[in-house]
């Protein structure tokens, strides 16, 4: 594998990193729950099309497997999983915000600079791929704050597993890009985990759907001092 | 022989002056006041007539009373005598002076007084009760001050010993002027017409009980125990003159057992005192008695003026 | 021989789990159970042992690793996990008498109690971080239901709130470890080998200081969200309030320590690649944080589950604390009030369900006189509450005592000041709620009657080890500390 | 010398193994007996019996084992190796530990004993095995705190005494007010624990070691400021213990929730151990080089001790609130003497800082004596007529006079009056104050002359006090049920109280015992490192320092008893034998008077209350019910309230800032997973922003 094809590889990858930041943001920006869902499942392929690029640019092989997952996973498994959920408990629409969507889209912007400015600072200059390094490392830092960011604002319990799964797959955006994925059974492991996580969170929405005629968790408020 | 002579003999002699003294002093200035009041008034060997009475007449007690009621009187008595033993009046060093100091006396009179207090509520009369009440509250400001006025004495001998504050006075007459002595005397003088119970603290002639302190305690006493009591607190008086004439102006007093010496320091004991009753008489007959709840204020002087003497007296150094 | 005994400490409670999933009769799983937990308790020992001969021990593809500091907190979880088990029993045969608890929910408290106790194990005996992290988020989603097991509202809303905040912690954390792996990758020889532990020590010192900075400021806020630092702690009252008194016992002395294992882990790690006093300083603000936040919630509470949760949080940060002044004298005061923390925890948790059950409220305010209601149980309460503030003659004052002499001694004055001013005014709180519960008469009267003798027993043998602990440490127990405090040290 | 050093060792052993016997074996057949014995007082009062004779037993023990110290005056040292992480231990018994070890071994056979009599009145009501038990443990741990050599065992054996007495206040725990009382009593004297760790660390960190020898040598002197913190932080620290003014809000709650016994125990022994600290660590670890300061703060600490201790005892009638009070006022007076020997110590003027050590320290053997005998005095009252209050009760003279014979020998010790021993040690006070009149030093100048004078109306004050105490309660009409149903207590009771009214008196008579054997310790200590240079005269006479002034109790009794009987004698000489006649009191006029004509404590006190209102701002209300007609008042109901300044002015403003702030920071627990979730977030960014 030669040196141009692992550049447009390095800059293919870049491109996908900054189309997942903007799915992340158009989560952020938009107030329907489908819509969430749909955009957590395009996000989680472009993370598929990242590893496949991992796969092609470092012959990485056992990412191919991480890759199919990934697709396999997130961008069918889990949305299959939360539209049912969805239809079966029917609410479509995030009304209640605690922050409007513009300052929200602002803080975003804030969080994108500071994830920016940390990875840079941390990765000293002269390792030789620093800014490669530091591009995709801002985007999953920004990825995980954003998602930490929308399970704070948004008050449906449905939004709060998206959030959660958008930390997660920046998480898997840093874990490709700068490590070329970790040891297959640790990732296999590692998607287990979060599939079992989301069946358990599903369980608990119905739970609480049952018991509270709602979803949203301003009804779980119950255990404070 | 010789210590019989030096320790038992003139220890004695003190004791039964301070005895004999007490009546004749409360006769003398019993008949002052008859004075200033234009009555003829009882001579001055009355007292002595009255203790002799009392001794003889039966004795009532209440049924109330207990073990505590009966010994009193002898307690008290001794305690007073004990008192007589320590405190110099014609001839200094004392042969006893070293048994105890100006706080054992003071003590002492503390002792007497606690037992007293507690006849007055042992009866389960009203009057004793209060009695006692008063007598406390007011003792638990004059004791302070006396202490503190003798202190002032004490300090400038360097010594609590009576004996030694005595003599170490006479030796240097001129620190007899400074002004921390002169006021602690007058400290001592307020208390001593607060602790002989003389007007204008309390009357020892009156049963009125808005206004008795001392008569309300031992008013259920009578016979023999109501002499030894009263002959304990006319001994008291003595010796309070005592304290406050040789504390403050050891004048002329013996220095040695030499029949001469002790002719004329008895003389000068008896003419202090002498004078000092008379004084006590005028202040008796000229000043009215005050409210209880004024006696506090009074007695806040006396324990004020004793402080400001001590501090006084380190300031200047004297 | 390392095989066989991770064979054991990973396949009992494995097997255990399974075996649960099949039987259904409660007697059977009962057996199974307490089986599996002594067993994998004993075997625990024998690591311990086995590990004071050989410094650290490990399976052929270096999947699985355990030195002295593993072996040390294993023992004291499996045997929290011991006395829980034991203790369940008898819980859950009162809750079935009192129709609180059907068989379906009897058979899931099981197998799950079996599946917590694998993935604690498997979080302690992993090489690998990336096992480790699988492990750690395992504990969260087998104790989930756990937490939810009444299906009351309020126990759903914490379970929901416990899992939704231990997931986004632990999803942070492996963002760290990814961090690790990355400082690591170039360094390390076989970069399958790039998350295991045992490599990654040998190479400390060349990892990347920048990065390993970063991945530890994840790794804190990720774990110490599992262990319930404060300001993370947040899910803990909750959880602990609301799940099964044993329940709350196991998570409370096992699953904190597991997760502050996690933390020492790269605490370790990170002293010796970055060294200064970037990772130590970070404790000891978290630590100090931590006791500072327990505090009001201590002196005012209405709920003793609750009050017993912020106690955890308290101790987590003088634990936390106590590495953070990284001496060896306050290590060892670290890992001996690890210990003495885990059996007071459990005794109190334990009796609080006692007293809960005769008076059917957790409420203190409806609970006066239990001495009188529940003599043997109210004693042990009382007696507990003094030993968990720290009193002598009980194991956490020698542990606090030094912790509190290292502070002084490290130049740390302040913060140590700080902590004894928590720990006076936490006592006052305990004090205060307790006693009120202990003396006086049990107004509206309550029946007389205490747990079953079995119960009884074991937290009089709890006691019995705290009392122990704070007269005189064995000095096998020391000599186990010592070992898992070289690996400390680094 | 060394077969000495060994039946020392086995007194030692003895005495120790005899508590914790004394605290396991009752507690033990409590436990299994229930099972073997049918009736239940027949088992309590054979627990009640071994336990209570091991305690005396193993006292007994101890005051063989100080007084060989003492006289023989080579310290006891014993190493220990525990396995803890905190160095080599030692149990020791110097001059200064032996003594005080003599006070608690001497206060506890007495109340050993009288317990014997005393917990009789528990059978059948209360558990036993645990009074024993708890009785035992606390004996023991007292025993510990002065042993030991090492910081950690002292702490240890200081926080086992606070728990010990916790659980002993809380004995009857129905009653709210012992609740109340242990709480407050725990968490105050926790409060000190924690200064005296912060204290005994600070030491540790310069010299490195947990053992008093190597806080006591020289070469680990620290900075005068840190010497200083260490000064306060045992000041406060054991201050709490001791119950100064104004630490000492917990004192008269705590002492009458106890049983008499044990409060007995805790006012003649237990406050004792705060004086014994501030002791060693002022004297022992931070002399000798004193800062001026230090002896003022004391001395001002003393003074408004024993003058407000002794006010507020004044106005209460719960005869054990009194007496707790009255502690207080002791441990001033204890005070006055550390505090001048403090201030003289940092004049170099060491002669007289050891003379007022020395008159401190006799004062405290005989407030333990004392206070102890009043105590058990007030337990017999209260197990014979189940009142504290002394309102309810009169007459009590006639039907237990022993009771009431020795409680008037307490009465008058306490008083300072000659000549029993209260009235020495103040004696001894008063003169090592005026020795330091000849100190030129302004302060010195100004300080002494009105603590002097404040101890002399503290004594005075005492003495009202316990005229109302005694006459009150013993003399006069019963004034209830209470009181006519009394019956004097059993033998062991009487016989304990006796013993400790011979004390009294011996250590009033016979001072020159005591002050041969305080001179050595007090000159042995580092910070005084002086002899009191009290010359020891003919007939127990006491000259302090220069031959200017003495005393001699033992011939001021001698003829105190002569001139007794010098009156009667007289009396008999002038007018024969006294012929009696017994009638009712006069009651003014009316047939016969009636208890309710009686004088009041509270009547009794109000003189006193009006000269010092400003402190006591009591305030009143009279009730007057009128619903016949305003001439005739059915009743009349008259409350009186006297607030305590520092309770109003100090803690329940600090308690209000604490638990309001707590009140604030719980809003933080939101219950919005949101706001749980942004915690984590703001953490994050805070981190990185510190990583940065």
């Amino acid at each position: 594998m030669d040196s141009t094809n692992l550049q447009t590889v390095g800059l293919l990858i870049d491109i996908f990193a900054a189309a997942i930041l903007v799915t992340a943001f158009l989560v952020v920006s938009s107030r329907s729950l489908v819509f969430y869902i749909r955009l957590f499942a395009l996000q989680s392929f472009f993370l598929g099309i990242v590893a496949f690029l991992v796969v092609l640019g470092y012959g990485e092989t056992h990412i191919l497997i991480a890759a199919v997952l990934t697709i396999a996973v997130k961008a069918i498994a889990i949305p299959f999983v939360l539209s049912r959920v969805i239809d079966r408990i029917n609410v479509h629409k995030e009304v209640d915000f605690s922050i409007n969507i513009t300052v929200s889209l602002l803080l975003c912007g804030g969080m994108v600079i500071l994830a920016d400015s940390v990875a840079h600072s941390i990765l000293d200059a002269q390792r030789a791929d620093a800014p490669a390094v530091s591009r995709v490392l801002s985007v999953s830092i920004a990825m995980m704050l954003i998602g930490l960011f929308i399970m704070t604002t948004r008050k449906k319990a449905i939004t709060q597993i998206v959030g959660l799964l958008t930390m997660e797959n920046g998480v898997f955006l840093s874990g490709l890009s700068i490590t070329y994925g970790m040891p297959l059974i640790v990732e296999v492991g590692i998607f287990f985990d979060i599939l079992v996580a989301v069946l358990i969170l599903g369980v608990f929405i119905f739970r609480i759907n049952k018991t509270f005629e709602s979803i949203s968790i301003d009804s779980l408020r119950s255990l404070r001092e | 022989m010789s210590d019989v002579l030096t320790f038992v003999l003139p220890a004695l002699l003190q004791l039964v002056l301070v005895l004999v003294l007490a009546p004749l002093i409360c006769g003398i200035i019993g008949k002052t006041k008859a004075r200033f009041q234009h009555r003829q008034g009882a001579g001055i060997l009355q007292p002595y007539y009255d203790l002799a009475k009392l001794l003889r007449k039966e004795v009532v007690i209440s049924s109330v009373a207990s073990w505590v009621f009966r010994c009193t009187p002898y307690l008290v008595f001794a305690s007073t005598c004990l008192i007589a033993l320590l405190v110099p009046t014609v001839v200094v060093p004392l042969p006893l002076d070293r048994v105890g100091d100006i706080i054992t006396v003071i003590s002492l009179f503390a002792l007497g007084r606690f037992f007293v207090a507690l006849v007055g509520l042992d009866t389960g009369s009203a009057f004793g009760g209060l009695g006692a009440s008063r007598e406390m509250s007011i003792a638990s400001i004059i004791e302070p001050a006396m202490m503190l006025a003798i202190f002032t004495a004490a300090v400038t001998a360097g010594s609590t010993n009576l004996s030694i504050i005595v003599a170490k006075l006479s030796s240097t007459p001129a620190s007899m002027m400074n002004p921390a002595h002169l006021l602690a005397f007058s400290g001592l003088f307020i208390v001593t017409m607060a602790e002989t119970g003389r007007i204008p603290v309390d009357n020892p002639d009156t049963h009125l009980e808005l206004t008795m302190i001392h008569e309300a305690m031992i008013l259920e006493y009578s016979g023999r125990y109501l002499a030894f009591v009263e002959w304990s607190s006319q001994m008291k008086l003595v010796i309070f003159l005592a304290l406050l004439s040789n504390m403050f102006f050891p004048l002329g007093m013996a220095a040695s057992m030499s029949p001469w010496a002790l002719c004329v320091g008895g003389a000068a004991f008896f003419a202090k005192v002498i004078v000092l009753a008379a004084v006590v008489a005028v202040v008796e007959s000229t000043n009215a008695k005050l409210r209880l709840f004024r006696v506090p204020e009074l007695l806040m002087v006396a324990f004020i003026l004793s402080l400001l003497a001590l501090i006084l007296y380190f300031i200047i150094g004297a | 021989m390392s095989t066989i005994l991770f064979a054991l400490l990973l396949g009992l409670p494995a097997t255990g789990t399974v075996l649960c999933a099949v039987f259904h009769s409660r007697r059977v799983l009962e057996t199974i159970t307490v089986a599996g937990a002594g067993l994998t308790f004993l075997s625990a020992l024998w690591l311990v042992t086995t590990v004071m001969q050989v410094r650290a021990l490990s399976t052929p593809q270096e999947w699985w690793y355990a030195d002295g500091l593993s072996a040390y907190v294993a023992a004291v979880v499996s045997g929290s996990a011991l006395v829980v088990a034991l203790y369940s029993t008898g819980y859950l045969r009162r809750q079935v008498r009192h129709r609180h608890v059907d068989g379906r929910q009897l058979w899931l408290y099981y197998l799950l109690l079996n599946a917590f106790l694998f993935t604690m194990m498997v979080v302690l005996l992993s090489n690998n971080l990336g096992v480790l992290w699988i492990g750690s988020e395992a504990t969260t989603l087998a104790t989930a239901f756990l937490v939810a097991f009444y299906e009351r509202e309020g126990s759903i809303e914490a379970a929901w709130k416990y899992v939704i905040i231990c997931s986004v912690g632990i999803a942070l954390a492996l963002f760290g470890i990814i961090l690790t792996y990355f400082s690591a990758l170039h360094v390390v020889p076989a970069s399958g080998n790039a998350l295991n532990w045992s490599s990654l020590m040998l190479v400390a010192k060349g990892l990347d200081p920048g990065v390993l900075k970063l991945a530890f400021i994840f790794v804190l806020v990720g774990f110490g969200t599992k262990a319930g630092l404060a300001p993370m702690h947040t899910w803990k009252p909750d959880a602990y309030g609301e799940a099964p008194a044993p329940i709350s016992a196991l998570m409370a002395a096992g699953l904190v320590n597991v997760a502050l294992y996690s933390l020492m882990r790269f605490y370790i790690l990170v002293n010796k690649a970055v060294g200064g006093s970037f990772a130590s300083t970070l404790f000891i603000i978290f630590g100090l944080v931590s006791m500072a936040v327990a505090v009001p919630f201590i002196l005012i509470q209405r709920d003793f589950k609750r009050l017993l949760a912020y106690s955890s949080v308290e101790h987590v940060g003088i634990i936390v604390f106590a590495l953070g002044l990284a001496t060896p004298l306050a290590y060892f005061g670290a890992l001996l009030h690890l210990l003495n923390n885990a059996i007071a925890k459990t005794l109190l948790f334990l009796t609080a369900s006692n007293v809960r059950m005769a008076y059917n409220s957790k409420i203190m305010r409806r609970v006066t006189g239990a001495i009188k209601v529940i003599p043997v149980s109210a004693t042990f309460l009382l007696v507990g509450v003094f030993a968990i503030t720290g009193s002598p003659p009980f194991g956490l004052f020698v542990s606090e005592f030094t912790i509190v002499s290292a502070g002084f001694a490290g130049g740390n004055v302040v913060p140590a000041v700080l902590f004894i001013g928590f720990n006076a005014a936490i006592f006052a709180g305990f004090i205060y709620y307790t006693s009120r519960m202990v003396f006086g008469e049990p107004h509206p009267p309550v029946k007389r009657g205490d747990a079953d003798t079995l119960s009884l027993l074991l937290l009089g043998v709890l006691l019995a080890a705290l009392l122990m602990l704070g007269v005189f440490i064995p000095s096998s127990l020391q000599e186990c500390i010592e070992n898992a405090l070289t690996v400390l040290k680094g | 010398m060394h077969d000495l050093t060994d039946w020392r060792l086995a007194a030692l052993t003895f005495m120790v193994t005899g508590y914790a016997l004394g605290a396991l074996l009752p507690a033990l057949i409590g436990i299994m007996g229930r099972a073997l014995v049918k009736s239940v007082v027949t088992l309590d009062s054979t627990i009640k019996n071994l336990g209570f004779t091991i305690a005396l037993a193993s006292s007994l023990a101890g005051c063989v084992l100080s007084l060989s110290v003492l006289l023989s005056g080579e310290p006891l040292y014993v190493e220990i190796q525990p396995s803890l992480p905190f160095g080599a231990m030692a149990l020791h018994a110097d001059m200064l530990s032996a003594f005080f070890l003599g006070v608690i071994s001497l206060i506890a056979a007495a109340v050993s004993f009288y317990s014997l009599g005393y917990a009789t009145g528990f059978l059948r009501r209360r558990n036993m095995a645990l009074l024993v038990f708890l009785y035992n443990a606390f004996l023991l741990s007292m025993t510990g705190v002065v042993l030991s050599a090492h910081a950690f065992l002292f702490l240890f054996f200081w926080e086992a005494m606070s728990l010990s007495t916790y659980f002993l206040i809380n004995y009857e725990h129905e009653d709210p007010a012992a609740r109340r009382a242990g709480y407050l009593y725990v968490v105050m004297t926790h409060l000190g624990t924690a200064l005296l760790v912060v204290m005994f660390v600070l030491l540790f960190s310069r010299t490195g070691s947990f053992s008093f020898g190597a806080f006591r040598d020289p070469g680990s002197r620290l900075p005068a400021v840190v010497q200083s913190v260490i000064f306060l932080c045992a000041t406060i620290g054991f201050g709490v213990k001791a119950g100064i003014i104004p630490l000492h809000i917990w004192l008269p709650e705590a002492h009458p929730a106890a049983p008499s016994n044990i409060s007995a125990l805790m006012s003649g022994v237990m406050l004792k151990m705060g004086i014994y600290g501030m002791v060693r660590v002022y004297f022992d670890f931070l002399g000798p080089d004193i800062p001026e300061w230090w002896g003022i703060l004391i001395l001002i600490v003393a003074v408004t001790s024993s003058v407000l201790g002794v006010l507020y005892a004044l106005t209460e009638h719960d005869l054990k609130r009194l007496l707790a009070f009255h502690s207080i006022e002791n441990i001033g007076i204890i005070l006055m003497g550390i505090g001048g020997a403090l201030l003289f110590a940092s004049l170099g003027n060491r002669p007289l800082a050891s003379l007022a050590l020395l008159a401190g320290l006799y004062h405290v053997l005989n407030h333990a004596t004392f206070k102890g005998l009043l105590f058990l005095g007030a337990g017999s009252v209260l197990h014979a007529t189940h009142t504290r209050n002394i309102e309810e009760l009169g007459g009590l003279i006639k039907k237990m006079p022993w009771t009431a014979f020795f409680f008037l020998i307490g009465a008058v010790a306490i008083s300072a009056l000659p000549p029993l021993n209260g009235f020495v040690s103040e004696w001894l006070t008063f003169q090592a104050l005026l020795l330091g009149f000849h100190i030129s030093d302004l302060t010195v100048r100004i300080a002494i002359p009105l603590t002097v004078a404040l101890l002399a109306l503290t004594g005075a004050l005492a003495a009202a006090c316990f005229v109302k105490a005694f006459g009150i309660t013993f003399l006069g009409l019963p004034r209830s049920d209470h009181a006519e149903g009394a019956h004097e207590s059993s033998f062991s009771m009487i016989a304990a109280m006796g013993s400790l009214a011979v004390l009294c008196v011996v250590f009033g008579v016979a001072p020159s015992l005591v002050v041969s054997v305080l001179d050595p310790l007090v000159s042995s200590l580092p910070g005084v490192h002086a002899s009191g240079q009290v010359l020891l005269g003919g007939g127990m006479m006491l000259i302090p320092q220069s031959d200017a002034s003495s005393i001699s109790p033992l011939a001021l009794g001698g003829l105190l008893v002569a001139a007794t009987l010098f009156p009667v004698a007289a009396g008999y000489l002038f007018g024969g034998r006294v012929r009696k006649r017994v009638v009712m009191t006069w009651g003014c006029g009316l047939e016969k008077i009636g208890p309710r004509m009686q004088y009041t404590a509270t009547g009794f006190s109000k003189p006193i209350r009006m000269i010092f209102s400003n402190i006591y701002r009591a305030t009143h209300e009279i009730e007057i019910s009128e619903e016949t007609s305003p001439y005739f008042r059915p009743n009349i109901t008259y409350e009186l309230r006297t607030e305590s300044v520092f309770l109003k002015y100090l803690y329940e403003p600090a308690y209000h800032v604490i638990i309001g702030s707590a009140r604030m920071v719980r809003r933080i627990q939101t219950g919005h997973i949101q706001t749980y979730l942004a915690y984590i977030f703001l953490t994050l960014v805070l981190l990185l922003l510190f990583a940065r």
